[in-house]
């Protein structure tokens, strides 16, 4: 599964994808969370705030508890500010 | 519908001539166009914008289509960039064509405060003093929120 | 502040490329374009505005003048045609420049709503059918009271 | 004084303009209409409905029961239906 990540995400990680293979009790987006924050102290660090972690699967908006099947590309960003 | 995502400057008087002659019979035409704003305290050096392409065109098109049914338009494009550019250029531009005046004006509304915080781009300012990402604004979930 | 009353066809993009140019960085800019409408079951072929211009500078002058003071605009242009012009020609132009974009949506949608009553100009429509002046209708007074 | 007549009221008038000399009994816009009704027939016709005419006075819109001093152009019309 590929994992993309934008704006100050990308930058305090220090990259714009990475490709993850999850252990099986990954299954939602919430999960996934949880298991990149406990792979290293940035991780833990950047993705403290929950609620500042907006989500998409395959290029659609979805919530924390949104389940990862079907997911080949999951991307994490903060709050957007366009316009 | 034209829904755009781009990197490349776009011309906002050429992107209304051209969408006014596509429906100009209709009446009523709104074109809001967002520019690099600088504050002449802290005046912004570039503005950089950051985005998910793919994501932003699934959100554009689907705002367009929502704006275009509710407000009954004869047509509706949204153009918005993203990558680094200077004070005064355009960042967004949405153009409604509508028979009446008011739906052209809510339905132009209606994208501009949905694609705010629905849409994926991340603004960083860069200044003298350094650079910095843009923080999401609470008025702008208000904004959005007295369309529902 | 340019407030225009002319016989003249102007080019509705070239306009608002010129009005953004002048204070881009302020940040948000709305054009609204009224244009010659056409019906499909009654086509019109020529739409002639009859207009006192002397009065229609003063009025459209004070209602940039309010427009711009209520919304802290940074900058507003008013161009209105007259005379005879053809389905899909643009008759009227409001443009407003502002820091953020609700102030420039609000005073272009209070220069319209005035304007529609306030201003004066008036259309006569000219079908296959003959030709007849259009009539004030009572939805542009609603339109213009909720300003109050 | 210089009277304007614009859109219907001109055509039922038929003059676009007219310099008139006013009887000293005549000091208010309302006057004006009824003075100008009491000329001749098509006046009388196109003045029935006097809500439906608006007027200015030296380029500055008026109500029916404003004076005519200093009044060097009056402007009687419809209501306007431009934008």
């Amino acid at each position: 599964m590929k994992i993309l990540y934008f704006a100050w995400l990308r930058e305090r990680l220090n990259k714009g994808e990475e490709d993850v293979t999850l252990p099986p009790e990954v299954t939602t987006i919430a999960g996934l969370l949880d298991w990149l924050a406990g792979r290293d102290e940035a991780a833990a660090l950047a993705l403290e705030k929950r609620s500042l972690i907006k989500a998409a699967i395959n290029a659609k908006l979805v919530q924390h508890d949104t389940s990862l099947v079907g997911a080949h590309t999951v991307a994490l960003f903060p709050p957007m500010t366009g316009g | 519908m034209d829904i755009r995502v781009t990197q490349d400057p776009f011309d906002p008087g050429a992107e209304s001539n051209a969408f006014i002659a596509r429906g100009a019979a209709a009446g009523a035409a709104v074109t809001f166009t967002g520019l690099v704003r600088s504050l002449p305290d802290d005046p912004i050096l570039t503005l950089t914008l950051d985005c998910y392409p793919e994501l932003a065109i699934n959100q554009l098109t689907g705002l367009a289509a929502t704006a275009a049914a509710r407000f009954h338009l004869a047509d509706v494009t949204i153009i918005h960039r993203y990558g680094p550019m200077q004070p005064g250029e355009p960042i967004v531009q949405v153009m409604t064509l509508s028979a009446h005046r008011q739906p052209a004006f809510d339905a132009a509304q209606l994208i501009m405060d949905h694609l705010k915080t629905d849409a994926p781009f991340w603004k960083k300012e860069q200044t003298a003093q350094g650079e910095h990402w843009v923080e999401a604004k609470s008025a702008d979930d208000k904004a959005k929120a007295r369309w529902e």
